[in-house]
């Protein structure tokens, strides 16, 4: 009995196989491919979901009303990576081919699978964007042609917060002898800033006390009471997923007040203050999207997919929350960024290659934002071959409790600290990889 | 029929301990080979290279590691993916800080510090046995991490932590397209099963399994346990080092501490216990199955949607994945504890006999 | 009895005093054992007759004595020790490695032969596979000895009781040991297997003047094999001698019939 | 040095410890009774929780919800007992450890499958905050939720050992734990036993799951919370419930002491590893663990 049962679920699998591996889906031949390879699952699933949700909600939304751009349907395949960096990569390979011109851009949605595809996506002449997170030296375009660090990057970011708890304190001379502690997740995402908040504190004269949270970040206890001793100003929060509002709560119970804390875009979200309740009140987190359904664009998204039941959004509350306007963000530049190449390419389903020319050469300005109806969901962002990252301002966000209110105007960050840095480590980059960086000045 | 070994006699005792006594494995492991070699570089797509086979032989290693440890010597270990992260990183300073060593040397040397530490997180395994050693091994997992993460020098003072493999050069030829990091993970790993399948059958294999199945009567027969337990570790964390090297240069390229987490150690610890405990072959079978098995659910669910049009909640199949593939674990410890390679022992033996069954 | 020829004391247990937490298992136990003879042990359970083992292979260490084996003294003996003088060892329940076959069982029995190392054992070419096939060899002869050629490549754990003793038995003799203790050889056994073990037992004193010494249950066993026999009780040395005389003795008789001390 | 700070990390310290025992505490009953180190007990707080609060979210009656969740895992513990330990008896314990793994996935993927993947808000009543006459008169913040957390696991503890020590089938319990083959000669049913083992570990799941839903969140990471959970049961032995509470404390009380002062010096973060370590070191000394008892290897 057992045997026979061994038998025939081994055979069924064996077929299975053969068909699911003999079959793979068709594409007709006016369409453009865009990968959705994110999580649905697991501990960040609420970040992957609403993200991919906004993206295909704008796509959707454009294919509904337009017909996809110029004519040109936009289509798209989930694949799961569960935030892990195998499973991504095999995404990512499996993702390439698909479509009459192959996967036109790629978003990674991890800062550790955008490293393991940035020489695979090179290679393969496929463009990476990782709006808002992956390697910030990226944003220099002569190293990277393939990659695209858009809007804004850790480093930027992290200028435009010292600005902004400058602006608080009176003025960047007050920052003066302030302290500020920056409690950061411990792996390559967290550590990112700790170069340019040194570089920072140094400038303004203002101590940085960096403190590591082991991952996942759900018991923090002994960093919150090094807190309580040190004494910031200041506490800056680089979090992901649980250790967000474990954060929160550990601040309420050592007595920290949450209206000094900053945190990150990652920690930043309705999910991330959710699960702390009362002790998130008053928490800042900077933001390069804003929440909210107002914005015509996402009134689009609401009449074109939503009244017809196509919406990724299976929590209504979900619309318009914040990891959903980043996806809609995502939609919009990328939707743009294949205008822009067909500008030059023609009408038709583009290459990465060419796509690759199309973020390059991408200038949303605030006349075209207003056409697209998402001023004020984003800022205007021109791309170049030298910068990568195109717009590097953000606003702050304050948690009432209930929602997300915008407390300050788009900030803009410190170029001049970030650049060098930026120009620097991309330098050693090229250095051990044996890069020749573009000349930029013959790029059209 | 044509599977029989009537009429094939062993005169000697060295035909008779061959790894593949039947004549007619040995030519289909010869063809299989031969495949694997000549045409499945030929005829493999990019994706099939890159994403399914490379990563499928470089777990295989790991697992073979693991297996040395666990199924052979019987100390089960969770700090597999620590020993693949002393791999990587050591192989990539090595490559860094000495240019002119030829890349297989970095990966054993890589693969030796990888020994080495091994042995240190071995020690408890003199006093400590069974969960607690499992537990304890954790240690290991989380301080290698730790360490990386914390000592500039592993990853010559990358802020983030992160390491980008250099370019791999062998005698002058660059190994850059996915065939060619495919065949050569594929020369590695065949070269180093079969070293491990001629070490578990002689007498460092027994004395592992001899500790394993009673240690106290493998002391009374003179094996020390001691030497024997930390050379498992030794050899087990080698070929995990070497895995691990293997996973950086030829398969993801750049990696960050973070990338040989625990759960990497578990799926390693899983695919040893779905191939079979004990076993070089069942190494492979449960790297297979373990690597394929989510990729193939979600490839089956792709090929639902697009074949009945349904479009189902993608949300709701990755969760379905996840269950399927719980249950499909259990399942099999379930129908055969020992694992795919005693299935395919059974699978033989059944065709030896067919087309009748008694 | 042909070649065999007893000879000096080749083992002296001195004064052993053993226990465990507070339990005495062994008090200020002596005796010898000589060359090329075969030693009894006896007693009622939990006389202490595998712990009197136990200590003269180092599984156990005693509190107090000295064992000395080849005339070299020792209060702390280990394991490999003793194993690598010559000292092989059988135990109560079954002590083989379940999950490997009779040969490779009985190819551990080899390991302290065994010279090369991993490194060429793992690329399985010259003195590695010279060796290996030298030492199959030496291990065919003991397989043909005690009559088990045709469960060669069956795990143990299949085989039957009597089979799996006989296995054990192989074991040790591939060690070619100078002392062989053997931990109730017969237990659990029919008729027929007993009279084969004992026959066994025999040849290798006779054919290899292998000194034996044997903790056995079964009284007529006993006193057919042995040259001289050692009786425990509660820990203690009760009596020592030849086995007619031990049976006469009236303290072991008590000890056999319970009487209260 | 400042006492008064030492004595805050200690005393959140031991606190934290508490919320570690609370989940090793699953842990131990399920390996007690069955011998099975069971991966998957953090996937059932997960699950318990997440049952819990969407159920109260839902507009359920908080008790009612209790309730319901209750029996939720009292299923759970009875399913599981019929699907995966039943088939699986008389296996090594490293096959059933393995299938706790399994375990893990198919809970995981049913929690999220069934209630989502969202996180959720928990709050029950009692906040967490520093206690205003503590922190004003001696500058030490200790909040009333870990005093609570405290309470909870001390009512559990005894809740337990009054159905060890007084029911049936607590004693029962014990009988099976000491020796299971006397306990089935002596006519205690097994399976039954085991069901109810894993059903009660179900319980400890939920009440572990409230009290790090209601300090960090209804999410997935809590299932994470087993590898907080793991040195304790080193260090407290795998069978020993007061092991359990004083190996929690223990842990809890150094780790926090380490991160604080020896964090600074060697770039923090060693909360990850140090606890493992500690009970590694112990272990050297103690194989068998705090309140384990000596194995003495018979042949």
């Amino acid at each position: 009995m057992l045997k026979r049962t061994r038998q025939m679920a081994l055979g069924a699998l064996a077929g299975a196989a053969m068909l699911a591996l003999a079959s793979g889906p068709s594409f007709a031949q006016n369409e453009q491919f865009i990968p959705a390879n994110g999580y649905w699952v697991g501990p960040y699933a609420p970040g992957g979901s609403g993200f991919f949700g906004g993206v295909i909600d704008y796509f959707q939304m454009l294919n509904t009303r337009d017909g996809g751009i110029n004519g040109v349907k936009l289509t798209w395949e989930k694949c799961e990576t569960e935030y892990n960096n195998a499973r991504g990569v095999e995404c990512y390979e499996r993702s390439k081919k698909k479509g009459p011109t192959g996967a036109t851009v790629v978003h990674p949605l991890s800062t550790g699978i955008t490293y393991s595809l940035i020489e695979k996506g090179t290679a393969d002449k496929i463009p990476l964007i990782s709006m808002g997170y992956g390697r910030t030296d990226a944003a220099d375009g002569r190293v990277f042609p393939y990659v695209f660090p858009l809007i804004t990057t850790y480093w930027s970011q992290n200028t435009a917060k010292i600005k902004f708890i400058g602006t608080k304190e009176g003025g960047m001379d007050k920052l003066k002898g302030k302290k500020i502690v920056n409690i950061y997740h411990d792996s390559a995402y967290g550590k990112e800033t700790i170069p340019v908040l040194d570089v920072q504190a140094k400038k303004y004269g203002f101590t940085v006390t960096h403190i590591a949270v082991p991952h996942p970040g759900n018991e923090q206890q002994a960093q919150w009471l090094q807190v309580r001793q040190i004494k910031p100003d200041w506490v800056i929060l680089r979090g992901w997923g649980v250790m967000n509002p474990t954060a929160l709560k550990a601040a309420a119970r050592a007595g920290f007040p949450r209206n000094k804390i900053v945190g990150v875009w990652w920690s930043g979200a309705e999910e991330d203050v959710i699960p702390a309740g009362d002790a998130a009140k008053g928490y800042i987190a900077a933001g390069f999207n804003l929440p909210g359904t107002n914005f015509p664009v996402m009134q689009e998204i609401l009449k074109q997919v939503y009244k017809n039941g196509k919406g990724e959004m299976e929590d209504d509350s979900r619309i318009g929350s914040i990891y959903h306007t980043r996806g809609v963000v995502a939609g919009i530049i990328t939707a743009e960024a294949i205008r822009t190449a067909q500008g030059k390419y023609g009408k038709k389903p583009i290459t990465g290659e060419q796509m690759r020319w199309g973020i390059e050469n991408l200038n949303i300005n605030d006349a075209r934002l207003k056409q697209l109806g998402a001023v004020g969901l984003m800022q205007a962002l021109k791309v170049s071959c030298m910068d990568h990252e195109g717009g590097g301002a953000v606003k702050f966000l304050q948690w009432n409790g209930k929602k997300w209110n915008v407390i300050t105007d788009w900030i803009a960050s410190d170029q001049s600290i970030v650049r060098p840095m930026i120009e620097q480590s991309a330098a050693a980059y090229a250095k051990e990889k044996g890069i020749t960086p573009r000349d930029c000045s013959k790029e059209s | 029929m044509l599977y029989r070994e009537a009429g094939q006699f062993k005169a000697t005792y060295v035909e008779d301990q061959q790894i593949f006594p039947i004549r007619q494995d040995r030519i289909a492991f010869a063809i299989l080979l031969a495949v694997a070699f000549l045409v499945v570089p030929l005829v493999g797509n990019q994706y099939w290279l890159s994403a399914i086979l490379t990563p499928f032989l470089v777990a295989s290693l790991a697992t073979i590691g693991l297996n040395i440890l666990t199924g052979y010597a019987g100390q089960l270990s969770l700090g597999t993916a620590a020993f693949m992260a002393v791999g990587a990183f050591m192989a990539y300073n090595f490559e860094l800080r000495m240019p002119w060593m030829p890349i297989l040397g970095s990966f054993a040397l890589a693969g030796l510090c990888a020994a080495a530490v091994g042995m240190v997180f071995g020690l408890p395994s003199l006093r400590i046995k069974g969960f607690y050693l499992a537990v304890a091994t954790l240690a290991c997992q989380f301080f290698v991490l730790w360490a990386l993460q914390r000592i500039g020098w592993f990853t010559n003072y990358s802020t983030s932590g992160v390491i980008t493999a250099q370019k791999i050069v062998i005698l002058g030829y660059a190994v850059v397209t996915p065939a060619s990091k495919y065949l050569l993970t594929l020369s590695v790993v065949a070269v180093m099963a079969l070293l491990a399948k001629n070490l578990m059958r002689s007498q460092t294999g027994r004395a592992f399994m001899a500790v394993r199945d009673m240690d106290v009567a493998a002391e009374v027969i003179g094996i020390r346990m001691m030497r024997t337990k930390l050379l498992a570790f030794a050899i087990s964390s080698f070929y995990c080092g070497v895995a691990g090297a293997l996973y950086a240069f030829c398969y993801l390229g750049t990696v960050e501490p973070e990338a040989f987490n625990l759960d990497i150690s578990f799926r390693i610890l899983f695919m040893v216990i779905v191939g079979g405990v004990g076993s070089i072959l069942g190494s492979f079978l449960g790297a297979g199955f373990i690597t394929l098995l989510p990729i193939f659910l979600n490839l089956v669910s792709g090929w639902i949607r697009h074949t009945f049009g349904v479009e189902l909640d993608h949300a709701m199949l990755s969760n379905l994945e996840l269950i399927i593939f719980g249950g499909l674990i259990i399942f099999f410890l379930i129908v055969e504890p020992l694992g795919l390679a005693r299935l395919w022992q059974i699978g033989k033996e059944k065709l030896r006999l067919w087309p009748f069954p008694h | 009895m042909s070649g065999r020829n007893i000879g000096e004391p080749i083992l002296v247990v001195e004064d052993i005093s053993l226990s465990f937490g507070g339990v005495r298992a062994l008090q200020n136990v002596s005796f010898d054992v000589r060359e090329h003879e075969i030693r009894a042990i006896i007693g009622p359970n939990g006389a202490g007759k595998s712990s009197m083992l136990n200590v003269v292979n180092g599984v156990y260490h005693p509190q107090v004595g000295t064992v000395t084996f080849k005339g070299e003294t020792r209060h702390h003996v280990d394991p490999h020790h003793a194993a690598s003088q010559g000292v092989a060892r059988t135990f109560q329940n079954i002590a083989l490695f379940r999950g490997m076959t009779v040969l490779d069982n009985i190819m551990t029995g080899r390991n302290l032969k065994m010279r090369t190392n991993f490194l060429q054992q793992a690329l399985w070419v010259g003195a590695a596979k010279r060796e290996e096939m030298a030492h199959r060899r030496k291990v065919e002869e003991v397989i043909d000895f005690l009559e088990i050629q045709h469960i060669r490549k069956t795990p143990v754990g299949r085989l039957p009781y009597g089979l799996q003793k006989r296995v054990e038995l192989g074991r040790a003799l591939a060690a070619e040991p100078e002392l062989f203790l053997l931990d109730e050889p017969m237990a659990g056994m029919n008729t027929e297997e007993k009279q084969d073990m004992c026959r066994f037992i025999l040849d290798v004193n006779d054919q290899f003047g292998t000194t034996i010494v044997l903790i056995e249950h079964d009284m007529g066993v006993v006193m057919d094999l042995s040259d001289r026999v050692v009786v425990l009780d509660y820990g203690r040395k009760i009596a020592d001698g030849k086995p007619d005389e031990v049976r006469s003795d009236q303290a072991v008789i008590d000890a056999y019939l319970g009487v209260a001390h | 040095m400042n006492w008064q700070f030492f004595l805050e990390v200690l005393a959140g310290g031991l606190l934290a410890g508490v919320m570690y025992a609370l989940v090793a505490l699953g842990f131990v009953l399920i390996y007690k009774a069955s011998g099975v180190f069971n991966f998957a007990q953090g996937a059932m707080v997960f699950f318990a929780a997440l049952t819990f609060v969407s159920l109260v979210e839902r507009g359920m009656n908080f008790w009612i919800a209790l309730l319901a969740t209750l029996a939720v895992m009292i299923g759970l513990g009875i399913a599981i007992e019929r699907a995966v330990l039943r088939p699986l008896v008389n296996q090594p314990p490293i096959t059933l450890f393995m299938a706790t793994i399994g375990l893990t996935f198919v809970l995981e993927g049913l929690s999220q499958l069934i209630w989502g993947s969202q996180p959720h808000g928990l709050e029950l009543g009692i906040p967490d905050e520093p206690m205003q006459w503590l922190s004003e008169s001696a500058n030490i913040n200790i909040s009333q939720f870990d005093l609570f957390a405290a309470l909870v696991a001390g009512i559990l503890v005894a809740v337990l050992a009054l159905f060890f020590q007084k029911t049936r089938i607590g004693r029962a319990l014990r009988a099976v734990a000491d020796d299971h083959q006397a306990a089935l000669a002596v006519g205690i049913p097994l399976r039954q036993i085991w069901a109810i083992v894993w059903a009660v570990a179900g319980f400890v799941a939920l009440v572990a799951g409230l009290m790090w839903g209601a300090r960090n969140g209804v999410q997935y990471a809590l299932t994470f919370i087993a590898l907080k959970a793991l040195p304790v049961l080193i260090l407290g032995g795998f069978e020993s419930v007061a092991g359990a509470i004083v190996g929690g404390l223990i842990i809890g009380a150094s780790e926090k002491l380490a991160e604080v002062y020896l964090g600074p010096f060697v770039g923090g973060g060693l909360e990850s590893w140090f606890p493992y370590v500690l009970a590694l070191l112990f272990l050297l000394v103690r194989p068998e663990g705090l309140f384990g008892e000596k194995h003495i290897d018979r042949v």
